[in-house]
């Protein structure tokens, strides 16, 4: 019944949604090159179901791995400026810079390194994805609460105790919401990493190619489906990351304990 | 730029590798290289060509002199550019005569000619050299809106100008029911080539590598331009699924239609020909506007030794 | 010759910031193996007293010697049961009190028998694996005594340990603490409100005055250890009551 | 004394950066076309000048407003999905798709609908910005604690009262580090709504139209210069929370309080 | 005729989840202006209880009237001093204390002069402006009962509200709670671990056994409003004070 509910819904307001979509084009008289109805929206992702789902396969390999590293490298990070205040203070504001940094600048530095392809792709993925986590994280670590920290001083906790057994499972609830606004940036990451620094392989480029191929091409509709097949994607990043939340923190944190 | 080690001892003569960036994904832009590529032509001339497909983000002009590829294409003019900034490129041959690249309108929209994009909104490459030129020229300033190369927006609003190739997007906007006019900008009085080039080091190191890949691509664009496409076509569709019959057909009628590859015979144009005075008057103009700082001496961007023998005469084996 | 004092608490005083001194002129030289237990009015300091101690905080004014190192250093010898339970909530009740052991890397066999006694003494067994949130006050409480308790410090620092406990808990953790000091003999600096409990715990009472914290007076408890149950029926210890719950209503101005 | 060292730390490291970025020229044997030195782009940003200037004018507008849009969007929509959980269940999917929908994909229909320049590009840096706001703020509302949540119970507060009065100040920790974010993309946004949706107007582009111009001209070194002009204007952004962090929280959280 | 009562509680069973039962046949009705005492074993359920007749927590079984609605609906007479103090971090002592008239919409000036009043009978008007991190246990115990007490409600639920204080604040606010009580003539449920205390306010004390919680015995208290400090000493109230730490001792198995 509940679980019924839960699904029920986001249908119930995506037929809204939709229902809004359709007047939207009749009353504003938008064209179906602008915005396509969802209707020629399936009929075109149906059309093109083999070069989506190539294109999804070859993206979302980009925006795993980038996503994965980010992750990865943004715990780390925050880990490191955790640990030290002296690291912190030195180096915030130049990892600031290479977040602020415009992708576009870097990008042929990384196309130079790493070489057309997927691992420019994912260099990028993980430039656009890893400073959420940075800061989330970080967050997390600066926010103990100060009496636990003063139990662990008691214990004699080393830093690397402390860190992994107090602020880490600490910071957990900022890192999964770090996670899950990296989680929607890969896809978008992996697109613009196909823009930037993609190649065909056989003939079949990634989502950003098709985007930029369908938009050329005035076949709007297929960009469309693109697009949400490019969601899809983030949902599944999205998804896991709400899993591993849930996995994480059901057991223990008010976010989700159900007290009675 | 590395060399297949193909052992000499009485086998056939070791093949030099060299591989093609391309400026955009496969179309028929490039057909006459896919021709060559397909007929043998270079392996005849003995290279070991691959053609790599370009993007939005191309950075051809470093990664050759990265040495990851030997040849690319681009405008006589960003050659220039890329030489006076110190990048030591230099050009080999012309893939076409006139640029593609034009603008595009819609016919309600009041533009006749240059002249009348004065004051307009105009979607093209920020900092294109093409720009200044045009205003000076005919006395007028226009606005620009980076290319995104999409055209939904020129379709929704009937006073949009955008760049375009005249070989590519007036094909899906018609198709849409738009009437549209074009100006080639070559139009404009700045005529650049479109041209292939390669990096200073590799041209000294392999002249006669850059002699053959020049002859072999011009036999390749006479061949696709006059002869059977179907081998480059093939090729060009297997690189870029997206190129449709149809659309390869219209691309390579406007090539056609406005003399692009060959340029106007009339004028002594013929493929792959470069001469000197046209790239000493782009230089000129450059100058004019201020992106170049300073005069270049046409040698800088073009070597004698490498060019086609002789306006108009065949290319050589 | 006499052990020099495991603590000595020379003329300490202590300010917040730039707030009002909250500690003055505190003396105190505490021998191994002493029972101290802290009692004064609420706000008074004992608890920053006791933070002194650990070296969770600095005196502003004075110095502190524990067993010959600055408290810092000495924070190995010691453990401390705060006010509130401080459990990490993301550990069930059995692996918060593994925890200190496990940051001083026990193994894993030992720390699990150690758990379980532990647990056992203060009567939570059955909620070993419990949740934090899972507990009720008092039992967030205990747990908190039992991860004290596990590592056998030598010195023993409780703040208010049993005051969300009912009587007969308290009387019962009152006799296993005497017993594992027995034991152990760990020093204890302890506070408590409940002046009875003061009484039967104790070495010395030390009773603070408050605004700022000054020692009162300090009174000795001349019982011998081990104490009992009965010694709460003693005429003896009902006038050492009664005269100590008149010193800390003294205190009061 | 500490101020000072809060000074002198990323002074010094930012030495050890440029240092190393020497080092990387001379040893890897980059050219100034790739990699310019610091050196090279002070010198391209000096001659540049009034050209960058004028053009961080021009984004700081569409920034600025973003951002503002953003974080005022983003904090209302995390209060309205913190109020009740049917819209939450119902609309969040689809806020998670508008986020990871490709702006690219959008931005014809923006530029329909508001127009080229300044407004488009507002709503593109909105886009890109609102989502870290909404998750972080989000999870902050849901990760009250549950003892503060029955105390505003046995007040009978009203839902309104209990967000204004409970879940607003307890969720600010997260909802800065959602503004950090936020303000970290906003530069980033609005030279992508430049890029997008941007034009000259007086013949004066912003920061997205010159990386666009010195990029095609291969004036790297006053590409880089752009880069460090986008970077600066989002250290406003990240000073102006952090200030705001500080004013916000000193007093009471555990991040900043120096408890003796 | 007689007046219903205020609370009724019938046949109350409360498990959490699928545990195992933490109360089981709670029957209880409480009249108006009644002062009702529960002391029990640490984790009978006494605070499960209380959360009860607030309507926090859903009963299992059974069924539970306050002033004839149910608790929910009944919550707007009802306040809660929580085991833990609860204080909003970002607020200051005074802001805590006017919280809840804040939310209910009191006037700045009527809001102000009762902030003071509260504190003053806590003792802590020279904390008003200090956070609650700058607090020691037993103030902000004090600041929790300043803030409950402001409301004025007509049923008060407290628990364990003076456990972190010392026995001469303890005993000044049990005398200021009844004097309170004879003004406004709230009707309390009170928690707590200290028996003397229990039997100087209560009209009747609830004995609870524990595992399952259950009503082990109801000890009416029949000394008269107003009662004084000077009530401790007399020998009624320390015999009742034996037969209570008697009851409370044979529920301990
Ligand atoms: N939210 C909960 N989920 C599961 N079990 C709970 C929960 N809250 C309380 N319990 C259990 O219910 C029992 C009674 O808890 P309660 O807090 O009512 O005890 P108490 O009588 O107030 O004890 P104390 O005097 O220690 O405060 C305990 O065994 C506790 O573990
Ligand atoms: N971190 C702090 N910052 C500022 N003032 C503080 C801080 N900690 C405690 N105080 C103040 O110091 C005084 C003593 O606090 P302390 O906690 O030591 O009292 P206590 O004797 O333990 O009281 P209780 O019996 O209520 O726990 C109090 O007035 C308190 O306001
Ligand atoms: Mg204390
Ligand atoms: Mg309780």
């Amino acid at each position: 019944m509940k679980r019924l509910r839960s699904w029920i819904n986001p249908l119930c307001a995506g037929a809204l949604l939709i229902a809004l979509w359709y007047t939207v084009r009749r009353v504003c008289h938008v064209e179906a090159w602008l915005l396509p109805t969802p209707g020629e929206i399936l009929k075109a992702a149906w059309q093109e179901r083999s070069t989506l789902f190539a294109a999804v396969l070859i993206t979302s390999r980009g925006a795993m791995l980038g996503f994965l590293m980010a992750v990865g490298g943004g715990f780390l990070l925050a880990m490191v400026l955790g640990f030290s205040r002296l690291i912190k203070e030195s180096f915030y504001p130049y990892i600031l810079i290479m977040q602020m940094m415009p992708v576009t600048i870097l990008a042929p530095i990384f196309v130079l390194w790493l070489g057309q392809g997927l691992p420019s792709i994912v260099a990028i993925t993980f430039m656009i994805g890893f400073f959420p986590i940075v800061a989330n994280t970080t967050m997390g670590f600066i926010s103990v609460d100060r009496n636990l920290q003063e139990l662990f001083l008691m214990c004699k906790a080393t830093r690397g105790q402390e860190i992994r057994y107090l602020r880490i499972p600490g910071a957990m609830p900022y890192f999964l919401t770090g996670m899950k606004i990296a989680g929607t940036l890969a896809p978008i990451g992996a697109i613009v990493g196909d823009f930037l620094a993609g190649s065909t392989i056989n003939g079949q480029g990634g989502i950003g190619y098709m985007t930029l191929a369908y938009s050329s091409q005035l076949k709007t509709p297929a960009l469309f489906a693109t697009g949400f097949v490019a969601c899809l994607l983030g949902f599944i990043f999205v998804g896991g990351v709400n899993l591993l939340h849930w996995y994480l923190l059901h057991k223990w944190h008010d976010s989700l304990v159900k007290k009675e | 730029g590395e060399k297949a080690a193909v052992p000499a001892a009485g086998g056939p003569k070791p093949l030099t590798k060299i591989i093609l960036q391309t400026d955009w994904y496969a179309q028929p832009e490039h057909g006459g290289f896919y021709q060559a590529l397909a007929k043998g032509y270079y392996r005849d001339a003995g290279l070991d060509v691959s053609i790599e497909q370009g993007g939005p983000n191309t950075i051809a002009g470093q990664k050759l002199l990265m040495g990851d590829i030997q040849f690319c294409i681009g405008r006589s003019d960003d050659v220039i550019v890329t030489v006076a900034r110190g990048l030591p490129v230099v050009i080999a041959g012309a893939l076409m005569q006139r640029d593609p690249q034009a603008i595009m309108f819609h016919k309600g929209s009041g533009i006749h000619g240059f002249k009348d994009l004065d004051g307009r909104n105009v979607m093209t490459t920020p900092g294109a050299n093409f720009i200044p030129i045009m205003e000076k020229k005919y006395g007028i300033k226009i606005s620009i809106t980076p290319l995104d190369f999409g055209l939904s927006r020129f379709l929704a609003d009937p006073n949009f100008v955008q760049q375009c190739f005249i070989t590519n997007e007036p094909f899906y906007v018609r198709k849409q029911g738009a009437d549209i006019g074009t100006l080639l900008l070559s139009d404009t009085g700045f005529s650049p080539y479109r041209v292939w080039f390669t990096s200073r080091k590799f041209a000294t190191e392999n002249p006669e590598a850059v002699r053959a890949f020049t002859a072999a691509s011009v036999r390749g664009w006479r061949e696709y331009m006059e002869g059977d496409r179907t081998a480059a076509n093939d090729l060009i569709r297997k690189d870029n699924k997206q190129m449709m019959p149809e659309f390869m057909d219209y691309g390579v009628s406007a090539m056609k239609q406005y003399q692009l590859v060959a340029g106007d015979p009339a004028k002594g144009e013929t493929y792959g020909q470069i001469r000197p005075e046209r790239i000493a008057e782009q230089i000129r103009q450059l100058v004019e506007i201020g992106v170049l700082e300073q005069p270049l001496k046409v040698e800088d961007v073009l070597d004698g030794h490498l060019l086609l023998p002789a306006p108009g005469s065949a290319p050589a084996k | 010759m006499t052990n020099p004092p495991i603590v000595r608490i020379d003329n300490i005083g202590k300010r917040f910031g730039t707030g009002p001194l909250v500690l003055d002129g505190i003396n105190l030289a505490v021998d191994r193996g002493e029972f101290i237990s802290f009692i004064g009015p609420s706000g008074c300091g004992k608890s920053t007293l006791l933070r002194l101690i650990a070296g969770l905080t600095d005196a502003s004014t004075g110095s502190l010697v524990v067993d010959g190192m600055t408290p810092v250093n000495a924070r190995e010898e010691m453990f401390f049961v705060f006010q509130d339970a401080n459990l990490l909530p993301w550990r069930r009740v059995a692996a918060n009190v593994e925890l200190p052991l496990l940051l001083r890397g026990d193994t894993a066999y030992h720390r699990e028998a150690r758990v379980r006694e532990m647990l056992q003494i203060v009567g939570l067994e059955a909620a070993a694996g419990k949740y934090p949130w899972q507990l009720s006050g008092g039992m967030k409480m205990r747990v908190s005594i039992a991860r004290a308790l596990s590592v056998a410090p030598a010195i023993l620092l409780l703040d208010e340990p049993f005051g969300a406990l009912d009587e007969m808990t308290r009387d019962q953790l009152n006799e296993d603490l005497l017993r594992i000091r027995q034991r152990d003999a760990f020093t204890a600096f302890f506070v408590t409100h409940s002046v009875t409990e003061a009484v039967f715990l104790s070495t010395r009472i030390v009773v603070l005055s408050a605004n700022p914290g000054r020692i009162a007076g300090v009174i000795p408890v001349p019982f011998a250890y081990p104490r009992t149950a009965e010694l709460r029926e003693t005429p003896e210890f009902l006038k050492l009551l009664a005269e100590t719950s008149h010193a800390l209503r003294a205190v009061r101005h």
